[in-house]
């Protein structure tokens, strides 16, 4: 019994951590620019490809796998450079325009990565074999924990607090929250918007394409995984509260968690109850759960 | 009976007290002026007034009905209108448009779905008349925003006017306009409440030269509180509010000149 | 619409269009029809989408919820409750889409903007993940049959197929659009019609001016509601068989993508839009396997550089022809944007 | 099992003699095509595709493509057909209303001469009356027109479809009552469409009539593309089930197989999964368990040594993808095939290019080697051919796993005969 509920929550835990990166990312970029950035989950998906792509390398170069980690948090960091190309090649045009136009121009981005990585990658399923496997499982009372999945855990916590502290201490950190509370006082401080803007968005972006390679060891990159994540990540943030770090948190936790207590219990309502959770959310309490102000 | 009441009304934002205790009452043809510096809550008592803000504490009543907080659209079909202190506008109507939309509503014909709104003559002339009245009658077909910005102010203010209002509330009216055409406004305003039946005006207003020129009654505020009520005679006296409102520096200079009614300097 | 003489080009062209639509089955490929039958049913659709976007100034992200409840609803009144007349069809399926339209829309008009768009995006996901999951009720995956209904009380299900579609369905589908049209017309060019541009310009003043915001708003949700649902229906008999993609939310991205690419704030920019989104699809999709990121592009480019769509563009270049004319003879601009 | 065997008897009957003349046709082409023969149009035969390329079932869309290709190539190299050269005219199977749509296209604006695809159940409902309604001819890869496990279409004139949907879980159920015969509790997780749970009812039919007292303790229903199943397997967990059955076709398979074996879910559990094969070269030993059941449809790429035609096939088509084939390959190959045999039957007798009526009647209870034995059509225009199940196992030089021993089951076993409903046809079974 103790050993099942063990199962399910840690399954839950760590299905929301991943939740959580990308959720972050769709937050940050929230929060300052007051986009809502679809294109999250393109990101999620391309960090898997890449993140796959990386590590076969590696390996093909005699990396034991047992060190694969770092190709992978590589990959992570190394999409970053498509924040830039969005925000300076496309969102800039649009700060000025109705909000509904910007979460269009991000729709219209999801149209375009998709194709992208079909391109590149084809349709078939991209995945690394023995890497999940390698750092071996512990087990905690009777229950059966792959080491993988507590460094994805980890690693996302320590994001967590990584970001937690960047914008409690950092002077980026400082100027993020300026801004969430009270964009034209921080523009009238003669703050350059521009950079701000460039950085939070490839902030936002980083975290989308790290979500995706961390998680890919223990699944497979697949075409659709990016729209189909998006609902998930829309889900989590709604929930947790627009351009809250810590309704990205908790709004994770809570969707990981009740989906995986769902799956254990009725599954089929395990879609149906995050829907009607997220409108009870918008409805009752729109700034979210977690913190969050405006509605 | 009085028209609009205000019994100690008080608002504040977080520890900023805007209100503190603001009591008056407004009746049949009257024109009364709220002064007073900048941050005394002026514009704060008109939100609470118009039902745009719900006050910490006290009521205001519209004849005898208690109104507080009723939201500015019930109170525009109870019949008390305002206009901004920021030009506040459609952008993308023409001046018939944006009168017509007035009255269509004042009309209750905002839920005629299926009834082509140019074939109601009845709405066009009004809102020609309407125009022509505040000196639009010229740019009926131009779109708001490709207006001058005195006409952009006249326009707010003239929709306000289309609602036919007993009461009518005008957050400085003619900021923002060259002071030469400061009295043609005023002088328009005057008229078209006379036509238009409206009972009595509340303006918040700067240039002291329109305020003791063209109010009955003169309500002087500071600081969220009420530092004077009286006619402007009695307020012209009273160096206190004098100078609180207009600041100590040029107090003495223009206490003397006040009676020679010469233009005062008007801070925006 | 002030008045329409003669000189108007618009006049022209929309003659010209209803020309091309009534003998375009006649002429052209049976393909080409097949499209245009398409088309019939987005067009209906769009006008109700756009009354919300365009000139209410809500963006929905879960209409396809509607377009798919009016397709289901065919697919239901045939195949279990055997209502064949298309126009007792057409009139179940408007009421469902107001009253769903007015349960929905009453939760959804009190938030704008993102906000607006996400409760809807998420009612499209629930109804999605409800007509997947109630298998045995809607047919899962699978969808359900359409089969083929009575129009004017007609049995038609001698004639074969295609020529019941390319024959009297696309020609009641035609009439169907043309009445649409109409009503929406009067809809837009009514008092109400303005109250709610008003809104979408500037709530706040539309609030002083003494008009219910968000009674209006719900009002406008409700309309669209029924057309989206008609535009669904129409469409129904043509797919012949109905699934739940057609309420994924990314369907109702294309419905916004087809306003958008027409051009939100002219009339008959939506349907421009339908026309060109179905035919462009249609061609690019054979061209090259990456037809998304095609369309990707596509919408990028306009929503940076012609927010306006196609409409707006030609709109644009009208009136510089006017201003033209204008130095000559003055023409009225009065007859310039009443939609 | 003996039917099993007359029937697999049957199907390889005469292939002494067919394979020279298959290889004859098949073997390495020659390069010079032959001109067309008399009462034949010179203009080549068009011929569409309608692949699907994204989502979920890309991965089988992608290898009947290719399948295809290769086929046309083979096709073109030996002379086409009646020496008619043979063109691909390809739209991609998407959405139904899309697919509808690019059905009506290749028929109406390209004049195709047959169309050959369809992979989604939900787009062959769709394109099955439209091609009727078109007079088109539809031969499709693996879509039926099947609402759940019954026909809605029971004698068509244009529509070929595939194999019954349910026949894997039908094979599955035989073959868990053949190995696993100790087994109490069955836990199921299927996709959550159609499909996912047509094929666990079917499963839990053919199993409860072998052995009535099996207790069925779980179902699950993970969407189909789902990429997260730590949740579901905790729940497997929970329930303790001596087997799991699935019907898995895609990505997802090895996802599953991938994060069991990160919780050790298969150490004492036995397994079912009756489709898995369609991505049989991503299933790596390392996480992939033996000694379960493996499913490959319709098409085991190791058969080669018992059918030379698949020999050159999987050589052909390693050689050119770096891959080993999946059953779509051959869902694929042989509508082609079967086109081509039953044009060159008609003309035998008529002596002129036939039209698609007489096509689609010699296409009616056909039987054509094809690239993993004898292929057909049943009189009522369903796909006939053999469908490959076995134990997994690591013993194979390959880094994925295979199966031995592979149970052959033709589709006369074990699909319903046309006009029966599935479950009395079940019953109707002497176990």
């Amino acid at each position: 019994m103790g050993t099942d509920i063990i199962n399910i929550l840690f399954s839950g835990i760590f299905h929301a951590s991943t939740l959580f990166l990308v959720a972050a990312g769709l937050q940050v970029v929230f929060g300052v620019q007051r986009i809502f950035n679809m294109a999250c989950g393109s990101f999620y998906a391309l960090g898997a490809y890449v993140g796959v792509f990386f590590v076969k390398t590696a390996h093909a170069a005699g990396l034991p796998p047992a060190l694969s980690l770092i190709p992978l948090i590589a990959a992570g960091f190394f999409l970053f450079f498509i924040g830039p190309i969005i925000e300076r090649g496309l969102l800039r045009f649009v700060y000025d325009r109705d909000e509904t136009f910007q979460l269009l121009l991000t729709f219209a981005v999801v149209l375009m990565l998709e194709d992208v990585i079909k391109f590149i990658w084809g349709t078939s399923p991209q995945s690394t074999s023995e890497l999940y496997l390698v750092y071996g499982q512990i087990t905690w009372f009777g229950a059966v924990l792959p080491v993988y999945n507590l460094i994805v855990i980890a690693s996302s916590l320590f994001i967590a607090v990584l970001i937690g502290y960047m914008l409690a201490r950092t002077r980026f950190g400082k100027i993020i929250r300026a801004t969430v509370d009270n964009r034209e006082a921080s523009e009238a401080l003669g703050i350059n918007m521009k950079v701000v803007y460039a950085k939070v968005f490839t902030l936002g972006t980083v975290l989308g394409t790290m979500g995706g390679a961390l998680v890919i060891p223990s699944t497979a990159a697949m075409t659709e995984m990016g729209v189909e994540l998006i609902v998930m990540a829309f889900a989590v943030v709604v929930i947790g509260g627009l351009g809250s770090m810590k309704g990205a948190f908790f709004g994770a936790m809570v969707v990981g968690i009740l989906r995986s207590i769902a799956i254990a219990t009725y599954p089929e309502v395990e879609l149906l109850v995050i829907y009607l959770i997220v409108i009870g959310v918008l409805v009752f309490r729109p700034e979210g759960l977690f913190g969050g102000s405006r509605a | 009976m009085p028209i609009l009441a205000a019994s100690d009304l008080r608002k504040s934002y977080g520890d900023f007290v805007a209100l503190d205790g603001v009591s008056f009452q407004v009746h049949a043809e009257e024109f009364v002026s709220i002064i007073g510096p900048n941050g005394a809550g002026k514009t704060t008592l008109i939100n609470v007034l118009t039902g745009l803000l719900r006050p910490n504490t006290g009521k205001v009543f519209f004849k005898d009905r208690e109104i507080t907080g009723l939201g500015p659209q019930r109170l525009a079909k109870l019949g008390i209108a305002r206009s901004f202190q920021l030009v506040n506008i459609f952008p993308e109507f023409t001046v018939d448009e944006f009168l017509q939309v007035a009255i269509f509503s004042r009309q209750g014909k905002g839920t005629h779905f299926f009834t082509p709104r140019g074939r109601d003559h009845e709405v066009r002339n009004q809102a020609g008349d309407l125009a022509r009245l505040f000196g639009l009658g010229e740019k009926r077909n131009i779109q708001a925003k490709n207006l001058p910005q005195g006409d952009k102010k006249l326009l707010d203010v003239a929709s306000a006017f289309a609602l036919q209002p007993e009461v009518i509330l005008l957050d400085e009216p003619t900021s923002g306009v060259s002071t030469g055409d400061k009295n043609k406004i005023m002088e328009i305003l005057l008229s078209a409440s006379k036509k238009m039946g409206i009972q009595s005006i509340i303006q918040v207003e700067h240039d002291m030269d329109l305020v003791f020129s063209f109010s009955d009654r003169i309500i002087a505020l500071h600081q969220g509180r009420i530092l004077a009520d009286s006619t402007p005679n009695e307020i012209s006296r009273n160096e206190e509010v004098v100078c609180t409102v207009l600041g100590q520096k040029e107090c003495f200079q223009i206490f003397s000149d006040l009676f020679g009614k010469k233009g005062l300097a008007d801070d925006g | 619409m002030a008045y329409v003489h003669m000189k108007n080009p618009k006049l022209w062209v929309f003659l010209a269009v209803t020309l091309f639509l009534l003998i375009m089955p006649r002429l052209g490929s049976q393909y080409l029809s097949y499209l245009l039958l398409t088309f019939l049913g987005y067009a209906v659709a769009l006008l109700g989408v756009n009354l919300l976007f365009g000139i209410a100034g809500l963006l929905s992200f879960g209409h396809a919820l509607f377009f798919a409840l009016g397709a289901y609803m065919v697919a239901f009144l045939t195949t279990k409750f055997g209502v064949l007349h298309m126009e007792a069809i057409l009139l179940i399926a408007i009421v469902a889409g107001v009253l769903l339209g007015a349960a929905i829309g009453a939760v959804c008009v009190r938030y704008i903007k993102i906000y607006f768009g996400l409760l809807t995006l998420a009612f499209g996901m629930l109804f999605y993940s409800f007509l997947l999951k109630f298998y045995y009720f809607t047919g899962g995956d699978e969808g359900m049959r359409v089969l083929r209904p009575y129009l004017l009380g007609m049995d038609l299900s001698a004639v074969p197929k295609m020529q019941f579609l390319l024959g009297k369905y696309y020609y009641y589908a035609l009439a169907a659009l043309a009445v649409a049209s109409f009503a929406m017309w009067r809809i837009v060019s009514s008092p109400f019609g303005l109250c709610l541009m008003a809104i979408r310009d500037n709530p706040e003043k539309a609030n002083y001016l003494g008009i219910d915001v968000r009674r209006y708003r719900w009002y406008a949700f409700i309309i669209s509601g029924g057309y989206t649902a008609a535009g669904g229906v129409l469409l129904a008999p043509v797919l012949g068989q109905v699934d739940p993609t057609l309420t994924y939310w990314t369907h109702s991205g294309t419905l916004v993508f087809m306003i958008l690419l027409g051009g939100f704030n002219t009339f008959f920019g939506p349907m421009l839009g339908a026309f060109l989104y179905i035919f462009l699809q249609d061609t690019v999709m054979s061209l090259i396997p990456y037809w998304r990121f095609v369309f990707g592009a596509m919408l990028a480019f306009i929503v940076i550089v012609a927010p306006g769509g196609v409409a707006g563009v030609i709109g644009s270049l009208w009136k510089k022809e006017a201003a033209r004319d204008s130095a000559r003879n003055n023409a009225d601009p009065g007859s310039e944007r009443s939609a | 099992m003996k039917k099993t065997r007359r029937e697999f008897v049957k199907m390889l009957g005469g292939t002494a003699v067919a394979t020279s003349a298959m290889l004859a046709t098949h073997g390495e082409a020659k390069a010079q095509a032959t001109k067309t023969a008399k009462g034949v149009p010179s203009e080549p035969v068009k011929i569409g595709l309608l692949p699907v390329l994204t989502g979920v079932a890309g991965v089988p869309g992608l290898a009947g493509q290719r399948a295809a290709e290769i086929w046309l190539e083979q096709a073109n190299a030996t002379g086409g057909i009646l020496g008619r050269k043979v063109e691909f005219y390809q739209e991609e199977e998407t959405s139904p209303k899309d697919t509808v749509e690019k059905f009506r296209k290749l028929t109406l604006q390209n004049k195709v001469d047959v169309i050959s695809g369809g992979i989604s159940t939900a787009v062959g409902l769709a394109l099955g009356p439209v091609a009727e309604e078109l007079g088109q001819l539809w031969l499709s890869w693996d879509a039926t027109t099947q609402k759940g496990v019954e026909e809605t279409m029971p004698q068509t004139k244009y529509s070929f479809r595939s194999v019954d949907n349910e026949m894997e879980a039908v094979g599955g159920g035989i073959m868990t009552a053949k190995h696993f015969p100790n087994i109490k509790t069955v836990a199921g997780i299927n996709n959550d469409y159609s499909y996912g749970r047509d094929c666990w009812d079917t499963y839990k039919a053919v199993l409860t009539h072998f052995k009535p007292n099996v207790k069925f303790v779980l179902d699950l229903w993970p969407k189909l593309g789902e990429t997260e199943f730590s949740s579901h397997i905790a729940s497997i967990k929970k329930a303790n089930p001596d087997l799991l059955f699935s019907s898995f076709w895609s990505g997802d398979t090895t996802i599953f197989f991938k994060q069991a074996a990160g919780v050790n879910l298969f150490q004492k559990m036995k397994a079912c999964f009756c489709t898995g094969g369609g991505v049989h070269d991503t299933l790596k030993k390392d996480f992939t368990p033996p000694g379960m059941i493996l499913g490959y449809n319709s098409f085991y790429f190791k058969w080669t040594d018992s059918w030379p035609l698949m020999k050159w096939f999987v050589n052909k088509y390693y050689t050119k993808y770096k891959e080993y084939p999946s059953y779509e390959a051959d869902h694929a190959y042989y509508t082609l095939q079967a086109y081509k045999a039953a044009v060159e039957k008609c003309y035998a007798i008529s002596g002129a290019w036939p039209t698609k009526e007489q096509v689609a009647a010699a296409l009616t209870g056909i039987q054509v080697p094809s690239v993993s034995g004898y292929r057909g059509y049943t009189e009522d225009n369903r796909m006939e051919c053999l469908f490959f199940q076995g134990i997994t196992t690591h013993k194979n030089p390959y880094n994925f796993v295979t199966i031995d021993p592979v149970e052959i089951m033709p589709a006369s076993q074990i699909m319903k005969p046309a006009g029966t409903k599935l479950y009395d046809w079940i019953k109707s079974w002497k176990s």
